[in-house]
């Protein structure tokens, strides 16, 4: 198996091969330097913003309201991105809200791709009434208009914060990684080295997740990573029609929606306009990143 | 076996197309010189990655321009392929020079109807109009031995079997009545009964239309039953050409005699099959100098191969490259010589 | 390729920068330019200014040129939704279709000093009070939009409107059940309203059971308006509010009438050729509702003449502008701090005082009003549209409002003293008090979710707070949204200890629905009977007596002030910018320019 | 093919009877009421509990939920409180516009889409290509409503070109030419930017496929067969490629109906989504419950319609 994978990697054309391996991955990023130049520039973006929001930055300084401050203009007295309606530092809230965002972002891909996958791999693998089951719950909520029933459910929530949120979003979100993951699995589950494992008496759980999960992990890191991109979105989204986090949480969507306030938008562009970059840069990066994936997983596209 | 006339049909010389990886040409056929002649069957026969594909994609320019470059001669009527325009190429294609696909439902736009695939190739090469078109593509799907034309014509390639479909690109192939076919693996996609029904085919339809047909493959099977002459490619040259007989009576080089013990033969119970492992290498690895094969052989001291190796005479229309042949034995598992 | 990526991107963000840095030189020019708003010399009395830093805005203004005859005013109504178009004064339950009605009201009275009657307007109001009777009488020749005459049957029609079996709005209420006989005609028992009584074609006599002062504010059930019976009595009560006659073409009475309608968007008014005062001198008038985010821009492109309801948090977007001016009167409402100090029974429909409350403590209640800088608050971030309130009567009322009272100064030296005298200590030395007990202390304030400055706000609340050693927390850890947040406070949640909300007052400053022993609304459920007198005399019988009255006022006044229940926090300014071409505008409550008077002196706005 | 599509349209019954169900009791546990913005000094609180149990606010959830789904099996889906009109009168008039912006949109959407997919797919790995990639990855990356703000701003305010709010000027008659376009007019500005942000997901789909399309071996037969280039494009693969993006119409129009709450909010353009978020500050119920079973409709009829397009233009697609 490994030396004929080996084979088509070092063929010129590969005719045709199981997109399987890490190794697809670290080639195709190696051809692709903007992707590779995302992917590091998402990851060092990430940390910095970790690193400076938990250690560098005291939140209760930042959000400290400052009458004098108020609106003051980037580089003016020690603000690098200025200051907002109550003096508060935008660069420190910047940070605070990136972090906050991407902590959202990642909880919920995280938490709906879990679910997600695990519901698909067990529907895959035991197909019959479980997958007729799962399916037609999935069918039902794949066709829910999500973004209504999501603001309906946050006016519910007494107490909505950062948690909340991750849990309100994420409950609307497993379904489509379900439905990718199952369809998957249910062809792959007919392959000669499950049945084979199978006879050995492997136990189900073993199979599920030590065979058959690794064989879709290509598909599934492109999955996930568009998936990141689309809940950052939602956050934002959400802050911007109201119904997102109260702005003592600063998030990047929060931050942008200042600019419904067309005095902001107009001429206090401190304030909403470096988030908006933020998450452009962000979303580009992933969306690079994202592409070079598809590739590695799609024989067809690949660079070389 | 029909009659094979000497009248050079189509004549290869010093052919090289090459592939761009990275701003950088790599050969992947390299300096190939081959001739057609007149109701012949020339089998061009390989290992995959060999470049026999891409030989016969140069032959009808059916190669990305973009990112491949023709360097030589391919001659025809006068004219050098290699060097035409895709619009005077369209003038041959379909007309002078068929070309039939390894798998017929990925050749077949699965979004059209057999009739209208068939009639779409004489829209440009004759002056038939709608009807006689219709008249035409029934007739050819007869001619491939589709009994039930009319209703077939209608359908779509998923609702076809395997063997319909290579008959359909027959057809397809035909419909300009071609002096050349150029056959890429025809059977290769197909079940062995369906495989021998469609070179049935093939071969009733040479003798009846008297084209020169280029038949790539890899199968020596095939080779065997309807092939005149074989050339056989090895790292994007050619190493050995032969007539069909005189190959497997008398294989010379290595690889070619390597390529032959690998079809089991059932005269031949006793004899241990002898094949030389390893594979072709890369395009961008490919050694440009010496002796390609060389690095297969190993054991064979570096002075056998020539430095610049060139195809030798060594019979009557049988070509060898690089002179190693004569010292070659097959390396034993337990470290004898074996002849 | 990467270069080419790079430059294309960098491309689009100097695009941005550059739109945003262009823009923000057209409008946010940092530097006052010291241009006052134009004034005449009638229009610069200080509006209800009770502090120094409100901005001098004029209630009135007139602009130079020749008027014209005829034009259009355009005319934005502020808000982000559509309007209901329910017009209707019977029926009409949003506060915008009541804006677009001001220009064909069916109002009959006239009011004056403090929105109390006067004979000036269609009607004329007679309240014999020994026999509470009231008699309304139709002074002047007044014709409906189409042309019919105004009669007793059109006075009476919306009493028979609002007391109907079939009636659904909130307009058949304690107040209106003052009148005699409308219970009886509510259950259809009766036929007509017994104590509503036609004397002639001209007038009408009404029994009720009591009458108040709050008669001559168009209280007790008394009823401002008239409908067109002529053109309603064949639809059923019931189907009314969707009728023709209610949403599309109205009957009226006001100086323009319907013209054309573009449902929730905007309406086109014409001169109403009938209306009493005399034919306006503008052709047409068209509102148009305009969300919040454009209307500055709106105004500055010159494709409004006035704005009503504009968003006082925009105030920077018009206030330099050279094409309008922006003209200022006091709001009908005041923001405040209340305390919870019980629960409403609603068996017995009453409030109840909870002794053992948290912040059952007078000194407590007294240093967190000192603690809070108001004054800092509506300089910066109202720009002096809001002023601190010293009491519970805005100054728009001249005759009950005092301006000798003080409020609560901001002094957090006083809070600490009054926190260390009551018990509340930071034992711990965290710089928290802690309770009386020594045992921690923190206190939940319940806020309702407006703006992005709102949440500024009371962040800058709970740090005046803190700095005095009060930890005061947010109920949910965030600004509550409005629907929530008066459901919570009505249902006395126990997760509120205080809560910032606002009234507005109505034209009736009574406050005994707000602070009443049975009031539903009294969030506070503060009730003495102390308060319960001093309630009782303002709406008393002597209270007719606007001095008395004023006097009653007082003493409620400063009975509030010492127990601190409701600390005043703002009173309000409602900013309308006005174009130029405008001839002549006061919106001062009193002297209101009439719309049949309004002129142009140009065809189009001024940009 | 009827036979499925009846089914499917039956299948929908009781997927749509549980998101009734759902969304009932769901709007129902938002806390408020639509006579909660009724609260002023002036209102009698009496007279607003009188007027909550006339409505039935205090009947058990499952009684209101009969009386409630019972109407509504009869295309009565209650009164909206706040609007006082019938909920089908007040959703009639906002679908109206919503609709009008939808189609608008979706035509330009593909205007805008299919040439750019189609010419970056032809000319991969070019200039062009890289740039119309770059577009679609920016208009896919930027945060939607910064961008519509940032033209309301520039288009509607500073330069004037557009109206920045409403649906047709009050001064036009109905029915005349000019009424008609000055609608369209308002239609331009939100429709012009939703389709430059909303091209991404087509414009990628239709340059992989072409891409994809252009090594298939039917393409190779094509070109074998002799016909030039420009029909090898236009019968094999864009042909071929374009006809699974007919089948996304369904979808497209669905997703842009989601996209209205956004695209309304900030254009202040009074049809659905404006209508939801205000109904939900007002807890106008009846008006949230019938929209999202409206939305929720749509989708599945959205995804039927895909279904029904593929299985037209894709002859390996049967449904029957």
């Amino acid at each position: 198996m490994a030396n004929k994978n080996k084979k088509t990697v070092e063929n010129f054309k590969s005719e045709s091969s199981p997109p399987t391996g890490i190794q697809v991955v670290l080639r195709e990023f190696k051809k692709d330097k903007l992707a590779m130049f995302s992917f590091l520039g998402i990851i060092a973006l990430m940390v910095a913003v970790f690193v400076i929001a938990s250690w560098i930055i005291d939140k209760e300084a930042v959000m400290k309201i400052n009458l004098i401050e108020r609106f003051t203009e980037p580089g003016v007295s020690g603000y690098i991105l200025g200051a907002d309606e109550a003096g508060r530092d935008m660069f420190g809230q910047l940070i605070i809200g990136a972090k906050n965002s991407l902590l959202i972002a990642i909880a919920i891909t995280i938490l709906a791709n879990v679910v997600g996958i695990t519901l698909g791999i067990i529907m895959g693998y035991y197909g019959g009434f479980i997958d007729n089951f799962f399916m037609r719950i999935i069918d039902f909520f794949i066709t829910l208009p999500t973004l209504m029933i999501i603001i309906v459910v946050v006016t519910i929530v007494p107490k909505y914060g950062i948690t909340e949120l991750i849990f309100i979003i994420a409950a609307f979100q497993w379904m489509s990684t379900a439905r990718l993951v199952r369809s998957k699995a249910l062809s792959e589950a007919r392959r000669d080295y499950i049945s084979a494992s199978k006879t050995m008496g492997t136990s189900d759980f073993a199979i599920m997740f030590k065979g058959l999960l690794p064989n879709l992990s290509s598909l599934l890191i492109v999955e996930v990573t568009l998936n990141f991109a689309g809940n950052v979105g939602i956050e934002t989204g959400l802050s911007f029609l109201g119904f997102g986090l109260p702005p003592s949480t600063p998030s990047l969507g929060t931050l942008i929606s200042y600019a419904m306030n067309p005095i902001i938008l107009s001429s206090k562009w401190w304030i909403w306009l470096p988030a908006s970059i933020l998450i452009l840069v962000l979303m580009l990066g992933i969306n690079y990143v994202g592409q070079a994936l598809r590739r590695s997983a799609d024989a067809k596209q690949r660079l070389g | 076996m029909g009659f094979v006339s000497t009248k050079e049909l189509l004549t290869i010389r010093n052919l090289r197309t090459s592939f761009r990886i990275k701003d950088t040409f790599y050969p992947a056929v390299d300096d190939v010189s081959l001739t057609l002649r007149k109701n012949e069957i020339l089998a061009i026969v390989g290992e995959s990655g060999c470049g026999k594909s891409t030989l016969a994609t140069s032959i009808v320019g059916l190669h990305n321009s973009i990112h491949t470059k023709v360097e030589g001669e391919i001659l025809y009527n006068n004219q050098n392929l290699a060097n035409l325009t895709e619009v005077q190429f369209n003038k041959l294609r379909g007309n002078d020079i068929g070309f039939i696909f390894q798998d017929p439902l990925s050749a077949l736009n699965p979004l059209m109807r057999i009739g209208e695939q068939i009639a779409e190739g004489l829209i440009y090469h004759t002056k038939l109009n709608k009807k006689q078109r219709e008249a035409r593509v029934l007739e050819l799907l007869e001619q491939v031995g589709i009994s039930n034309a009319s209703r077939v014509a209608n359908q779509f390639p998923h609702q076809l079997s395997g063997g319909m479909r290579q008959r359909v690109m027959i057809a397809i192939a035909l419909s300009g009545k071609p002096a050349i076919i150029v056959a890429d693996e025809p059977t290769t996609a197909l079940d062995v009964t369906i495989q021998a029904q469609i070179l049935d085919l093939l071969k009733s339809l040479q003798d009846e239309i008297q084209s020169g047909i280029i038949l790539i493959t890899h199968d020596l099977g095939v080779v065997a039953e309807i092939a005149d002459r074989v050339a056989v490619m090895y790292a994007g040259e050619i190493i050995e050409e032969a007539p069909v007989i005189e190959l497997f009576r008398n294989p010379k080089h290595p690889y070619t005699r390597s390529l032959l013990n690998s079809i089991p033969q059932t005269h031949s119970e006793n004899e241990k099959l002898e094949i030389i492992q390893g594979m072709v290498p890369s395009l961008m690895k490919l050694p440009r100098e010496g002796c390609r094969f060389s690095s297969r052989v190993p054991w064979l001291d570096e002075s056998v191969h020539e430095k610049n190796p060139k195809l030798h005479e060594v019979g009557p229309g049988h070509l060898v490259r690089c002179t190693c042949w004569q010292h070659f034995y097959f390396e034993d598992k337990e470290g004898s010589v074996n002849g | 390729m990467k270069k080419k990526y790079w430059l294309l991107l960098s491309t689009v963000f100097a695009i941005m920068l550059v739109l945003a840095a262009c823009t923000e030189k057209e409008t946010g020019s940092e530097k006052p330019t010291d241009k006052e708003p134009e004034k005449t010399e009638e229009g610069a009395k200080d509006e209800g200014g009770t502090t120094a830093e409100q901005p001098t805005l004029a209630s009135e203004v007139t602009n130079e040129g020749d008027a014209l005859a005829g034009g259009t005013l355009k005319y934005a109504l502020v808000t982000s939704s559509p309007f209901k178009g329910v017009f209707n004064w019977e029926l009409y339950q949003d506060k915008y279709d009541s804006e677009i009605m001001k220009f064909t009201t069916n109002v009959l009275f006239d009011t004056g000093e403090d929105f109390l009657v006067t004979d000036k307007g269609i009607a004329k109001l007679d309240v014999d009070v020994d026999n509470n009777k009231a008699t309304v009488t139709i002074q002047h020749d007044v014709k409906w939009s189409d042309g019919t005459p105004l009669t007793a049957d059109d006075l009476i029609y919306p009493y028979e409107i609002i007391g109907h079996p079939d009636y659904t709005g909130i307009r058949y209420d304690d107040d209106f059940q003052n009148i005699v006989g409308v219970v009886e005609y509510n259950a259809g028992k009766a036929d007509t309203i017994s104590g509503i009584k036609k004397i002639d074609d001209k007038s009408i006599e009404i029994t009720f059971k009591k009458v108040s002062p709050a008669i001559y504010s168009i209280g007790d059930g008394l009823w401002g308006y008239a409908a067109p019976k002529h053109q309603l009595k064949d639809i059923p009560v019931a189907d009314l509010i969707t009728s023709d006659a209610v949403r599309k073409s109205p009957v009226t009475l006001g100086a323009f009438k319907f013209d054309k309608l573009v449902d929730g968007e905007s309406v086109q008014f014409v001169a109403n050729e009938h209306h009493w005062r005399g034919k306006p001198k503008l052709d047409k008038v068209v509102v148009q509702v305009v969300p919040p985010a454009s209307i500055g821009e709106g105004l500055r492109t010159g494709q409004y003449d006035m704005a009503s309801s504009y968003p006082t948090n925009q105030y920077d977007g018009v206030k330099d502008l050279t094409n309008l001016t922006v003209l200022a009167r006091p709001e009908l409402a005041y923001s405040y701090v209340g305390f919870k100090l019980g629960k409403y029974d609603t068996n017995q429909k009453i409030n109840i005082t909870d002794e053992k409350a948290k912040m059952n403590d007078v000194k407590l209640r007294e240093a967190i009003a000192y603690a809070m800088d108001i004054e800092q608050v509506t300089e910066k971030f109202y720009q002096g549209l809001r002023s601190r309130a010293t009491g519970l009567i805005p100054p728009v009322f001249a005759s009950f409002y005092d301006s000798t009272l003080e409020g609560y100064n901001y002094d957090p030296e006083k809070a600490k003293a009054i926190l260390d005298e009551a018990g509340y200590k930071d034992v711990d030395g965290d710089g928290i008090r802690e309770d009386k007990e020594g045992k921690k202390f923190s206190i939940n304030l319940a806020s309702m979710e407006g703006s992005d400055t709102d949440e500024a706000i009371i962040e800058y609340y709970r740090q005046n707070w803190k700095e005095v050693g009060l930890d005061v927390q947010l109920s949910t850890g965030r600004l509550i949204e409005f629907q929530s947040f008066y459901e919570k406070v009505e249902m006395d949640d126990k997760e509120i200890d205080m809560f910032m909300a606002a009234w507005g007052t109505g034209t009736n400053p009574s406050p005994a629905g707000l602070y009443g022993k049975g009031a539903t609304f009294n969030f506070s459920r503060f009730v003495t009977d102390e308060l319960t007198a001093l309630l009782n005399d303002i709406d008393s019988k002597e209270a007719m007596d606007p001095a008395y009255r004023g006097k009653a006022f007082r003493a409620w006044e400063d009975y509030m002030f010492a127990q601190a229940t409701t600390v005043p926090m703002y009173f309000r300014l409602e900013i309308i910018p006005v174009n130029k071409r405008v001839k002549h505008l006061n919106i001062d409550w009193m002297n209101e320019t009439k719309w049949h008077e309004v002129e142009l002196v140009a065809e189009n706005p001024v940009k | 093919m009827w036979k499925t599509v009846i089914r499917r349209i039956l299948i929908m019954i009781p997927q749509l009877f549980i998101l009734s169900l759902l969304i009932f009791i769901l709007a129902k546990q938002m806390p408020g009421d639509p006579f909660t913005g009724l609260i002023t000094p002036e209102t009698d609180p009496n007279r607003i509990e009188e007027l909550r149990i006339k409505a039935g606010f205090y009947d058990p959830w499952y009684v209101q939920y009969y009386n409630w789904i019972t109407n509504a099996a009869q295309g009565d889906f209650g009164q909206s409180y706040t609007h006082e009109k019938p909920v089908a009168s007040i959703i009639g008039d906002r679908a109206e516009k919503t609709f009008a912006l939808a189609l608008f949109s979706v035509i330009l959407v593909y205007l805008i889409a299919i040439p750019l997919g189609v010419i970056a797919g032809r000319y991969h790995d070019t200039f062009v290509d890289k740039t119309i990639v770059l577009y679609s990855f920016i208009s896919f990356a930027i945060p939607a409503f910064v961008l519509y703000l940032i033209f309301v701003f520039v288009f509607g305010y500073r330069l004037m070109w557009f109206p920045t709010s409403g649906t047709v000027d009050v001064s036009l008659d109905p029915g005349t030419w000019e009424y008609y376009w000055n609608k369209f007019y308002h239609l331009l500005l939100p429709g012009i930017s939703y389709a430059i942000l909303g091209t991404t997901g087509i414009i990628q789909y239709l340059r992989t496929e072409i891409i994809d399309a252009k090594t298939m071996d039917y393409v190779k037969t094509a070109r074998s067969k002799g016909i030039p280039m420009k029909k090898v494009y236009s019968r094999h693969i864009f042909r071929n490629s374009l006809l699974p993006i007919a089948a996304f119409l369904g979808f497209t129009i669905t997703g842009l109906l989601g996209g209205s709450i956004f695209i309304e909010s900030v254009f202040a353009y009074p049809g659905m989504g404006k209508l939801f978020i205000d109904s939900i500050l007002s807890r106008d119920y009846s008006v949230i419950t019938a929209l999202v079973m409206l939305y929720g409709f749509l989708a599945l009829l959205g995804s039927l319609l895909s279904d029904i397009i593929l299985s037209i233009v894709d002859p390996r697609i049967r449904i029957d």
